[in-house]
């Protein structure tokens, strides 16, 4: 009873192919399919330990696969650096916000600016006017202009995950992965970060991983739902909801049903 | 006013480097000309450390092969044609080894004074970054690059004198003998002048976006890897960079220390490097200067007076400085350390949050009250 | 207010901190000054610069001790006379802290800031190798207590300790012709045992010897293992083993061979050449005892000089101290010193240095004098370890003369050395 | 055949040394990620009470006792090493958890200070060092209570130890002036430990000879490593030490007192370096300076054989053991006569103890491109990147 989906016409933009990772033995994914159109918005959930981490983790180089393939753009990503996939236009944020505290969100963003990202240019050239603007922008965008100048570590916490997203933006990613951007934010914050991703979705290709289901509602997306690494179903929100394998895996069935 | 802020330090720098020499006596302006010389090294370990968190436990390789660079060079200089230095002959060695045949020139020594430590440097730390291995794991690593050198130049007396090392002072520049005081205050000059000239690249490299891309690897690495960086790129170019630091300053010390010797790779001297830098205040570039004469100078009173008890004062200077002045000096300086100390004696008054309630004396009157119902020995 | 309660405890934690630094450091020095006594025309600044911290500290201090006794016995007569005024010796000390570059630093402030006529200083080769660019430059003046490798000759230095050919050349000699022809070198890893061993191997092909392997250990290294088995290997019948370990290593070397049965019992013959009265005190005598050692002063040797010397430092120093070759030797120079200085009636350096030459001491030994080639005549005998920790004479090889450019090896072999001549090349010529 | 023996037992024998001076220290870096650059000087300490209890054994009414003194040393360093441990944990490791640097620069400043302690002690120093610590611990309980909260008051604690300080120090020199409380305890100076006759003899086992030194050491070894296996994986407080290391905050939670544990944790590692001075007794001088010749070989160990697997440190030991006297000995010429002229030079080159070590370090420092996290790594996503 898989949950269908709008199959695109397009050709997809990020497409996992039968990931498997072990750790020791331990299979944190497990045969992963699961493909990403180009300015899609995509949910996805799992109860804990379901390997969503582990899942961002492959994509973004971190992690090498066991087994599978994944690729971005025609192109696959195994073996490829952290730093080049992520300058080949795929932003992840962390789960906890990690700004760099030390610096101003201006000079946070500034560093994040898409544009060349060696040490030589850094040294030698400057940012151009356009750089420029867009990190006035995104300060604008997340309403931090005010605390340009202040030290990241000294920000409230929605304003840190605000400043993350915003360096996320500013590389100008293909992809954007979104993990947990909504924990810990108040009710007003976690509205406006939902029309914020909803906004880049379509000239963006959007992956949010939540555990809010108030918050993954609101943005109204197909929605996968990971289990013991692999995909357990794919389908709308209330779709998903209601499947009862959904509903095992995140309430638990007693053993004699 | 401003103006005069950022310009006073450089006034009185240069004033200070005019008028030490006429003052001080030879002995005090050449330890001072040594240890600003080792300033250097300090600033090229705030890079690494203060800026980019890298706690290098072996810059004292870089540091004594700058040392060779130069002292090799010296001893060639003031040979006749055809002759050895005197340490060959004594092992047997009669033709000068291929490697140091180029240290004739003095082009070649001032470029190997810096480039043979940041190529040095380079290759070790790709080596290292490359595969991750940061914290302390790389500190223990550059302690053992550290020991490896110095068990190898020890054991190698026909190359380089092994223990003994190379002599500068009986050479001669323009016929002038290194170890002579005229000599002397010259090499104190270039000292000056190169001390300001690592301070003012180093803060070219740290105040831009450069500088930043360091923090950002020493605050959140990974985060910056998937920003799009490379942090191994960074990483080596900035240990290249203090190696090359290193390097030049191990060569002005040799030439007003007279000698450069394995001793120079010594594990402790490698660790106090790091030490000036943290008593000074790490990530504060000038502290490193700061903290290189400071401690040398206090190192060198202290061990004419009490030479037994520089040990305890050093291990305290290292306990202080970890546990109470993690920003060391200047740190505590530009914090407003000095404002705490004077508010601790009521200069100025505190003044009330709310006066309406603290100046109430019935509020006062049950302060105070609070204040003896505290059991003796007071803080909890 | 928990700003503030943190604050206050880190604040207590600095103050204790330092105050405990202090206290320690002020604690450790203790002692105090030494009083002027008698009537004096004037002083005269002499340099002690030795280690007195750090890993020499060991050595040198019981150096530096025997320095300080000489000038208050000196002192104790009168000091010295220059021109009918009796000058009182006045020491400066500065600790070398083990560390060669401290080394020539501290021996510039001695010149440049204290201005002394003379510095005795120095223990190992490379402490002497870093402060001769120094007394060369400022054309001043150092003597240097021990015995070391020769091959050096400076104008401004004066060597009171033996060269080889006063220790470990009729050492080797009488080895070959009483204990073996199969030697195994073991040194550590430093000027000193490399050129030394270099040294013996030209000799061993000389006097038809067999050198059946050598090895050296880093500084402080305490792994014996792999030269016990090389010994083994090379040795396995008992031979000849040359032992210039330094500091250390000695013990870790001993304490190993011993358990290992390479003992004198067992037929090894072992030769050391840094081991005196005081290492043997501190590895202990029941790992050394039968092993060999060749010097120029015992604390055993019976002559009244000898017991003066050994009971004046004791009542000075404490019962439990030993006298030892360097000491003497360190001793001697003092007096070497002073008696160039009455000689040369100044205590100009280039003066004394001149009057040096010539100059005689009775010293614990027995009569000693300087050479032309600033180094001494030295009385050169072999000990063995006994079961107190105290030498027994077994050979006197007499007085010698200094030979400082080595006669075995090929590079130096014709060379000599004579500062009495007036030549460019006084330090080393052609004879 | 003979020549393989040879090796092994001469492997093991300075594996096993390096096994029992780096265990202390791994148990420390791989459960608290402390790096304890002191590590050497509380094997020092170790070393020193096993002077101090031969002294006691060699004359007087335990004279008869002398040959097991070692035993009755072995026990009583891991008591003093140990406590001098907890002292340096509960005064200063404490402080700086979480902050490697720091704590590796703070420990060497204790070493320094260590060392020179025990050359400088005397019975005087001992007696000044005392009441300042007695006077400054007691200064606050003497102030009127009033005084406890001021603006002022932290320099007034400052003031109190920086008074009680020159009172120790005062009374020192005071004290100093008596030549017996001047007289050093220890001195700069090596001590002769001398080990008991049956320590210092050697047996025949199967054609080899074998140091008697040797084979306590080892047997001291697995002893130690079978007792630390013991106590963290089957001991209540074991256990509990190894989940604080898994998951701090969960495990405070569930009621373990993660500051005894640490406490703990930092005890039985400096015991075990105490152990180990004990051990080194047997082989190497005592002196100031033993500490310095083994800290930087115990931190090879660690990081080699990684982090947080007692396995792996043993087998990084003996690895290196293996290899520096399989290299230092020269024994690769006996085993392969026949080699050719370059590489012939090439071992000869690097077959004396000091170029083996050099050799060794960089053998190891060029393994660690290919196993970063040594030869048995932690695993999984808790690793950071």
């Amino acid at each position: 009873m898989t949950a269908s989906i709008a199959v695109p016409l397009v050709a997809p933009l990020l497409e996992l192919r039968g990931v498997s990772v072990s750790f020791d033995g331990f299979w944190a994914l497990n045969d992963l399919n699961l493909s990403l159109a180009p300015g899609e918005l995509r949910a996805v959930i799992g109860p804990n330990g379901a390997g969503k981490t582990t899942f961002l983790d492959v994509i973004t180089g971190k992690v090498r696969p066991t087994k599978g393939d994944v690729v971005f753009r025609g192109r696959s990503l195994l073996g490829i650096a952290e730093h080049r996939i992520a300058r080949l236009g795929i932003g992840r944020k962390f789960q906890t916000p990690r700004v760099y505290q030390n610096l101003s969100p201006r000079r946070n963003l500034e560093l994040a600016v898409k544009g060349s990202h060696s040490p030589f240019n850094l040294l030698l050239g400057s940012l151009d006017s356009r750089q420029r603007q867009r990190v006035q922008e995104l300060l604008a965008v997340v309403g931090l202009e005010a605390h340009a100048s202040r030290r990241a570590g000294s920000l409230s916490h929605g304003q840190k995950q605000w400043l993350e997203i915003a360096m996320l933006l500013a590389q100008d990613p293909y992809v954007l992965l979104v993990d947990e951007p909504v924990a810990g934010l108040s009710e007003e914050e976690t509205e406006r970060t939902g029309a914020l991703l909803r906004s880049l979705a379509g000239d963006h290709t959007v992956l949010v991983i939540e555990h809010d289901m108030d918050f993954i509602r609101e943005l109204d997306c197909p929605v996968t739902v990971l289990h013991e690494g692999h995909v357990l179903c794919e389908g709308t929100m209330e779709t998903v909801q209601s499947d009862p394998r959904v509903i095992e895996v995140y309430l638990g069935v007693e053993d004699d049903v | 006013m401003a103006k005069l802020r950022t310009w006073l330090p450089w006034l009185l720098l240069v004033a200070a480097a005019l008028i030490l020499p006429a003052i001080l006596p030879p002995f005090r302006l050449n330890l001072l000309g040594r240890f600003l010389s080792l300033g250097i090294v300090a600033l090229g370990i705030d890079l690494i450390w203060g800026f980019t968190g890298m706690l290098s436990l072996g810059q004292g390789i870089f540091f004594a092969l700058g040392g060779y660079a130069i002292g090799m060079h010296l001893q060639l200089l003031s040979l006749a044609p055809g002759e050895l230095p005197e340490f060959f002959g004594l092992y047997g060695v009669k033709q000068l080894p291929v490697f140091w045949q180029p240290f004739q020139s003095f082009v070649f020594t001032g470029l190997c004074v810096w480039v043979l430590p940041a190529l040095v440097a380079g290759v070790l730390g790709y080596l290292v970054f490359r595969n991750r291995i940061k914290g302390v794991y790389f500190s223990i690593l550059t302690q053992a690059a550290l020991l490896v050198f110095f068990n190898f130049f020890n054991g190698q007396q026909k190359l380089i004198n092994g223990t003994n090392g190379l002599k500068t002072d009986t050479a001669r520049i323009f016929g002038e003998l290194v170890g002579s005081d005229a000599m002397q205050r010259n090499l104190f000059w270039l000292t000056v002048v190169f001390v300001m000239a690592a301070w003012l690249l180093c803060r070219w490299l740290t105040r831009g976006r450069f500088g930043d891309a360091l923090i950002a690897i020493r605050d959140d690495e990974p985060r910056l890897r998937f920003t799009g960086y490379n942090p191994t790129a960074y990483k080596t170019l900035v240990f290249a960079i203090a190696g090359a630091m290193a390097g030049v300053s191990g060569a002005l010390y040799t030439v007003q220390s007279g000698i450069v010797s394995p001793q120079y790779m010594a594990v402790p001297f490698s660790i106090e490097m790091v030490i000036w830098v943290a008593v000074g205040g790490r990530g504060t570039l000038i502290g490193a200067v700061l903290g290189a004469v400071l401690i040398n100078y206090a190192k060198s009173l202290v061990s004419e007076q009490l030479p037994e008890t520089w040990l305890f004062i050093q291990g305290g200077l290292f306990l202080l400085v970890v546990t109470a002045l993690p920003d060391g000096l200047v740190g505590w300086w530009r914090q407003g350390g000095p404002r705490h100390i004077k508010a601790m004696v009521g200069w100025p008054a505190l003044a009330p949050t709310y006066p309406g309630l603290d100046l109430d004396p019935a509020a006062q009157a049950e302060r105070q009250a609070f204040r003896s119902d505290l059991p003796p020995g007071g803080a909890p | 207010m928990k700003s503030f309660l943190m604050r206050k405890t880190t604040m207590r934690y600095v103050a204790g901190a330092t105050a405990m630094a202090a206290s320690l450091s002020l604690v450790a020095c203790g002692g105090g000054g030494e009083k002027a006594s008698g009537d004096f025309d004037g002083e005269v600044k002499v340099g002690i610069l030795h280690s007195r911290s750090g890993t020499m500290a060991i050595s040198e201090n019981t150096v530096a001790e025997a320095e300080l006794m000489a000038i208050e016995e000196i002192n104790a007569k009168g000091g010295i006379t220059i021109d009918g005024k009796k000058l009182k010796i006045v020491p400066v000390e500065e600790d070398g802290a083990s560390d060669w570059p401290t080394f020539a630093e501290k021996a510039k402030k001695l010149i440049d800031q204290d201005q002394v006529a003379v510095v005795f200083g120095g223990w190992t080769s490379a402490s002497r190798k870093a402060m001769l660019p120094v007394f060369e430059a400022k054309d001043h003046f150092l003597f240097y207590p021990i015995q070391y490798e020769g091959q050096e000759c400076s104008k401004n230095i004066f060597y009171s300790g033996a060269t080889p050919n006063q220790q470990a050349e009729p050492a080797v000699s009488w080895l070959l012709k009483n204990k073996g022809k199969d030697f195994f070198l073991v040194g550590s890893d430093y000027v000193y045992p490399r050129t030394a061993n270099t040294i013996m191997k030209e000799q061993l092909k000389v006097e038809g010897g067999n050198l059946v392997g050598e090895d050296y250990l880093p500084l402080g290294n305490t792994e014996v293992a792999p030269i016990i088995a090389k010994i083994k290997q090379a040795l396995p019948k008992g031979g000849v083993i040359v032992n210039t370990l330094n500091g250390d290593s000695n013990v870790a070397f001993f304490k190993q061979m011993k358990a290992a049965g390479i003992t004198p019992a067992n037929g090894y013959s072992i030769m050391s050449f840094s081991i005196a009265e005081e290492e043997v005190a501190a590895i202990g005598p029941e790992y050394l005892e039968g092993t060999y050692a060749a010097w120029n002063f015992f604390q055993s040797l019976d002559t009244p000089a000898s017991k003066k010397f050994t009971t004046d430092f004791k009542a000075k120093y404490g019962e439990n101290r030993v006298t030892n070759d360097p000491a003497e030797s360190a001793y001697n120079m003092v007096y070497l010193w002073a008696a160039g200085a009455e000689k040369a009636n100044s205590v100009d350096d280039n003066a004394v240095r001149k009057a040096l030459i010539g100059v005689t001491f009775d010293a614990p030994q027995g009569k000693i004098e300087v050479q032309p080639n600033h180094h001494t005549t030295e009385l050169v005998m072999i000990g063995e370890v006994q079961k107190d920790g105290m030498f027994k004479i077994i050979e006197n090889k007499g007085v010698l003369k200094p030979i400082a450019w080595n006669q075995f090896v090929p590079e130096t072999k014709g060379y000599t050395c004579d500062w009495t001549q007036d030549r460019p090349d006084a330090g080393k010529f052609k004879m | 055949m003979d020549l393989l023996y040879d090796t092994l037992f001469n492997g093991l024998a300075i594996g096993s040394v390096l096994v029992l001076a780096a265990l202390g220290l791994a148990v420390v870096f791989g459960l608290m990620g402390v790096i304890n650059m002191a590590h050497g000087e509380l094997m020092m300490l170790g070393a020193y009470t096993t002077f101090v209890v031969q002294n006691l054994f060699k004359n007087g009414p335990l004279a008869g006792l002398f040959p097991i003194y070692i035993l009755v040393a072995i026990p009583l360093a891991f008591l003093v090493s140990g406590l001098a441990g907890l002292l340096l944990e509960k005064t200063v490791i404490r402080r700086l958890y979480g902050r490697p640097l720091e704590t590796l620069l703070a420990t060497w400043g204790v070493s320094l200070i260590l060392q020179q302690f025990v050359r400088s002690v005397s019975s005087a120093f001992v007696v000044g060092l005392v009441v300042a610590v007695a006077l400054g611990l007691l200064a606050p309980r003497l102030w009127p209570s009033s005084w406890a909260q001021r603006r002022w008051t932290p320099l007034l604690a400052v003031a109190s130890w920086v008074i009680s300080g020159l009172i120790g120090i005062i009374l020192a020199n005071g004290l100093g002036g008596v030549r017996v409380l001047d007289q050093p305890w220890f001195s700069a100076r090596n001590l002769d430990v001398t080990a008991p006759l049956w320590l210092r003899g050697s047996v025949e086992l199967g054609g080899v000879n074998m140091p008697t030194a040797r084979l306590f050491i080892v047997a001291l070894t697995a002893i130690a490593l079978v007792a630390v296996h013991w106590f963290l994986q089957k001991s209540v407080w074991g256990i509990r030490i190894r989940a604080v290391t898994q998951n701090r905050s969960m495990s405070d939670c569930l009621g373990i007192p993660t500051e005894t544990v640490d406490a703990l944790t930092f005890l039985v590692g400096s015991g075990l370096a105490g152990v180990a001075g004990v051990a080194v007794t047997l082989l190497g001088s005592v002196g100031p300076n033993l500490g310095g010749n083994y800290i930087v070989d115990c931190f090879m160990v660690v990081v080699l054989g990684g982090v947080g697997k007692l396995l792996g440190t043993v087998v990084a030991a003996l690895g290196i053991g293996v290899l520096s006297y399989v290299i230092g000995s020269g024994s690769l010429l006996l085993l392969w006569p026949a080699m050719p002229a370059g590489l012939n030079e090439l071992i000869t080159f690097f077959a004396t103890t000091s170029m083996a070590k050099v050799l060794v370090f960089a053998l190891i420092v060029v393994f660690l491109q290919f196993r970063p996290a040594g030869l048995f790594p932690q695993k999984g996503r808790l690793v950071e990147a």
